[in-house]
């Protein structure tokens, strides 16, 4: 790492945990609504536990870089920019939603600020942000991409194929792999031929680096070092983020597959609470300012809420409007 | 007979089988220990074990690769695709290997697997997670096509689709699993596939349809006779090979056709069965035939919208009382009010 | 105007949209220095660079998604999918990405992308090399689905393609490339997505057909007048969005429909033409609809097998005249010996 | 290496150099066929200059156990143990080919023989050898299956999602690239991450191994190592053999895209003729014995010819046979 954590500015390390606040707070919400039966659909991916991969990340990019997100996207969408109002909207299917309803949770895209979107097929994002990549070196902006995706990701042949033509075209690209140790049910040890899935880099002759997940100032170092090789045309890197969802795969997911224990000692670990403390032992804020801030973002989260809440449904006569250019 | 789920029903198939023969593996991902991702493996694990009960990784081509594997080595294996929508992703495998290999080989080889997947929209999945694809199957030679809409013809359909050396494409409904029925409790019950079934009789206008449209067509029946009009109901279960003899019957006994589907509408089951009762008898139908599919569009994710774009018992039954004012032989037609 | 093959043709409506507009770029297998497996590309890379046509790795899903990819941040790209049987192993990246990802996002995004393919038979390449998947792109919403006949049409549609801001399916013929014809050399001459061509007028029957078969189409045509029957032959050209009023005119004019196509017969774009005219004016025809397709197989290998399997003038002319046996109205029928 | 060349016994080795003659002389008929328009179809995809790899490979099989072959197949198929009259019939097209003129060179297959078939679809194989390898470790019969395919085959998503399986489940399978250097025209350097393939073996923790395809000692004693793996449980094998293809890619293909001077280097390096003057340098066999061998293989490709010619055409009516079992 180039970087050790105390070098970063107290500014920039509460806005880390401003941002990682604000997720947390945004899911806790979502999980909140879903159980009393107020949003409808599939039950939304909640990144709760996985805050430091958004923000460490993407905190290591300019606002005009690309990311492609995954299923489990709000905390990516939130980290690159994203306002909650219409983000919650969205979860609601409302006309004002960041897609107008059309796509919900799993959809869920800011294109305007660099988020070209959630996907809900996995690995399906990686050969999107190939073309991302080509189209910046074409340019020659200096712009990056990162795409996300998770641990079990890792084991579809667009990861694969994306990792390969990345590499062999120097594309300016950064590979996140969100490793909660799961893909649904099943342990990645149980079906991948690599316990550290950054290793998978050596097939492809990438630099492949692990990471602390659950420590946003070392996740943003790694992203960095990633992120300047990208930009200067040194090609991408596979970064693995170790890291845990609290939850289940999605609400009706009782985890029969981990012990509570598991899940116990992840919670130590807990990226909010842990840098929170670190923050205030280090003597960078004050609890008086936390609370302000913690103040705050409840008050983004209940203005986000009741947007949403007040917005109008979509007409249902333009149901099959975006379809096309000319609808 | 007892009343079970259709999941149960799908359940009771599959463990029946691997009873019955050794042969018969269940490959795909989370069907093991966690009983599947609709929960429609559940139990299979426990009694079967890992060697027949296979969690693989999230690896789409490779399952459906391993299914054909084993069925050219001597298995018949049943691949979960968890997802008919994901079949985006090992198509190849579908359609190039699974429904070729045979044909290619010139008979060398059998492939007797069944690729289980469940499909259909109604719960606010989205785009990527609620399409009905069966067209794009019952388009290809060398694949079987099957979709049954209630708990008995799920668990007869899917015995006999474990049971045939052909590879089977057995697409579920989501927005099923939970419904009940009676269920045949013989081990041999077995429903063959390729027959139709009259899912409810009438003299005044055939209904077609298959999976859970069956149930919004029944739904949309009542209302109509009600209304005084007679709808026969008939279900395809299989789309390919497709009963159109019952189609035929049917529609020479009534005169008029209605096809409802809850795929896209283009090139769709209903393109199908309306050009079919077209080529083989026009002469029969009293009034033009009437396609309801989804609308065309990829399903939105707003429950507002996604109600808009699915067919539905009201979209149904409105369709047939509009069409009553253009009945080409008016005079003498029974529909006519 | 001038005398250009097919192949030519869609170089050159390449070499002039990228000419115009520097956010076109060409991308596939060997599309570069080589020219392209069909040589369709040829002096493309020579011509603009590497930074505009880009050669890539065997893997079509990194191919699709990379023109995907490059539409959502400013560039006009074309991917070249080296035969339309290769969809299968990029499937997901066409149906659940470049078609629903505008739709998705609620209009978000344009997805300015040319996936240029080609399909069909006749060569003895067999089941893998020799497919025609155009009723499974036209099935999905949010694709546009073009497969040009003629060379001048290959030219006007494919730089009207590359000009539209929705993903368009453009769909070649292995067995057209060589073939001849005129084509303008206007670099503004455009023919529009959506508009079928009449390509011979005829008065007693309507053949609506596509891409290659439309040559077969002809040919039967000629046949037929010889015996005294004028046949229309209509040119879809575009599959989707489907000229169905072009389809309904002639078919009100000729009563009498014949649907032609290469590709499988169920669920095919003749189930869908038919399925229309049975739907919007079953009352103009005559005599039932005939769809001629592919038999129900994959191509086989063997040249005796494989012209066994496919449409011909011959296969056109036969049915066509057998048809006439059992017109239904044969009183008054134009058609009627 | 387990086994030095020269510790082959005379006749096995006789045996490998008659199997490569048989598919030189098989591929080079073909060509002659081609080019005299009595095939129809899709130019053949020769394998000249690669007969070292299918026949050192598959000299280290049992018969029982599978290969799933490519699209330049006919020397997986040969050195299987197939009959050249029934593969010549298949290319013509008759009705006495091995696949009943359905499926010509493309899909030629010897089932009975344990070749699963050749497959039109770059990396298709891979998946499909995994459900063998799967049904031996189900069925417990210690059998091996060989995957083959080409080095631009690795870049294919099948590829990936095969060999992470097959690790993580340890399944039975040799994975052998043949990297001939180039993908059609593509060069693979050009497209792929790593210059070696066997590299790719890294990210999956395998093995991963390259050999001289042109040494059809070194081949097979490669390969034997990685079946003896293999048939033992011990999981999956990455074997590269760096090869060459002398023809074009097709017939139509006039291999624009390298030198005449690097194809004279690869014919210096020539496994068929290299082979025969070290098997007369060291007193294998002599100029007779060896003449004797080629007569019988001349005879055995001008039977196969007249086997196919004077066999009967597939009857049109039947032309949908085999597309169902009901047929
Ligand atoms: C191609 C595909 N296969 C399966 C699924 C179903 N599915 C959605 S998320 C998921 C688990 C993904 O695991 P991982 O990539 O580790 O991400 P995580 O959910 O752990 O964040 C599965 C199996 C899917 N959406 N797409
Ligand atoms: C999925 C897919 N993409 C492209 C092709 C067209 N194609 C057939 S063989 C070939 C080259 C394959 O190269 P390689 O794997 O190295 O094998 P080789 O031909 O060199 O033996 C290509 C591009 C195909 N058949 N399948
Ligand atoms: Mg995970
Ligand atoms: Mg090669």
């Amino acid at each position: 790492m180039t970087e050790a954590s105390s070098s970063l500015d107290p500014q920039t390390r509460i806005s880390l945990y401003r941002q990682m606040l604000r997720i947390r707070k945004f899911e806790e919400k979502t999980h909140e609504l879903y159980k009393a039966g107020r949003l409808t659909g599939m039950s939304p991916h909640l990144c709760i536990g996985e805050e430091a991969s958004a923000v460490g990340v993407i905190s290591a990019l300019n606002p005009d870089d690309y990311i492609l997100s995954t299923h489990r996207g709000h905390g990516h969408c939130l980290a690159k920019g994203a306002e909650m109002g219409k983000m919650y909207a969205e979860l609601f299917g409302k006309e004002t939603g960041y897609c107008h309803g059309r796509g919900g949770s799993m959809h869920i895209a800011d294109v305007a600020k660099g988020n070209l979107g959630a996907n809900g097929i996995v690995g399906a994002g990686c050969p999107i942000a190939l073309g991302a990549g080509l189209s910046i070196q074409k340019r020659h902006t200096k712009q990056v991409v990162v795409c996300f995706f998770g641990d079990a990701a890792t084991n579809q042949g667009t990861f694969h194929e994306a990792m390969n033509m990345s590499k062999a075209f120097r594309l300016p690209i950064v590979w996140v792999c969100e490793n909660n140790l799961y893909g649904l049910s099943t342990p990645i040890e149980n079906v991948a031929a690599t316990p550290t899935l950054s290793d998978r880099a050596r097939g492809y002759n990438m630099p492949g680096v692990t990471v602390d997940g659950m420590d946003v100032e070392a996740v943003r170092a790694a992203a960095q070092e990633a992120v300047v090789r990208a930009r200067a045309g040194e090609g991408p890197t596979l970064l693995e983020v170790k890291t845990y969802r609290y939850f289940g795969h999605g609400a009706s997911d009782h985890r029969p597959y981990r012990t509570r224990e598991e899940e116990q000692d992840w919670w130590k670990r807990c990226p909010v609470a842990n840098f929170r403390r670190k923050l205030l032992s280090e003597g960078v804020t004050t609890e008086a300012d936390l609370a302000e801030l913690e103040q705050k973002i409840d008050a983004e989260v209940a203005a986000g809420i009741a947007f949403a809440e007040s917005s109008p449904d979509p007409e249902p006569e333009k149901s099959t409007l975006y379809v096309y250019t000319e609808d | 007979m007892a009343e079970k789920t259709y999941r149960e029903a799908i359940i009771e198939a599959m463990a029946e089988e691997m009873r019955r023969d050794e042969r018969v593996v269940l490959i795909g991902e989370d069907v093991g220990r966690f009983g599947g991702a609709m929960g429609a493996s559940k139990g299979l694990f426990q009694e079967f074990g890992s060697d027949r009960v296979i969690d693989t990784p999230i690896s789409e081509a490779a399952i459906i690769g391993s299914g054909l594997g084993m069925a050219l080595t001597g298995q018949r294996p049943i691949a979960e695709l968890m997802f008919i929508d994901f079949s985006g992703v090992c198509m190849d495998q579908i359609l190039n290997q699974v429904a070729k290999v045979r044909y290619m080989l010139g008979g060398q080889v059998k492939v007797p697997l069944v690729i289980r997947t469940q499909a259909g929209a109604g719960k606010g999945y989205a785009a990527q997670h609620s399409q009905s694809l069966e067209a794009w199957f019952t388009h290809v030679p060398g694949l079987k096509v099957v979709m049954p809409a209630t708990p008995r013809d799920a668990k007869g359909l899917l015995k006999s689709a474990i049971r045939d050396d052909n590879p089977v494409m057995f697409i579920e409904h989501k927005l099923l699993y939970n419904t009940k029925g009676e269920v045949p409790e013989d081990p041999d019950f077995l429903i063959p596939l390729g027959v139709a079934e009259v899912k409810r009789e009438g003299s005044d206008l055939t209904i077609v349809s298959h999976s859970r449209q069956v149930l919004n067509c029944l739904e949309a029946a009542g209302e109509l006779s009600r209304q005084g009009i007679e709808a026969e109901v008939i279900d395809l279960r299989t789309l390919r090979p497709m009963d159109f003899e019952a189609v035929k019957a049917s529609v020479e006994k009534t005169g008029r056709l209605v096809s409802v589907e809850e795929g896209y509408p283009q090139c769709g089951i209903g393109a199908e069965v309306v050009a079919r009762v077209a080529e083989h008898c026009m002469d029969s139908l009293d009034m033009p035939p009437i396609r309801i599919a989804s609308k065309d569009s990829p399903i939105p994710f707003a429950r507002i919208l996604e109600q808009e774009t699915l067919p539905s018992p009201r979209r149904i039954v409105e369709r047939i009382l509009a069409a009553r004012k253009w009945t080409r032989h008016s005079q003498d037609s029974r529909l006519a009010v």
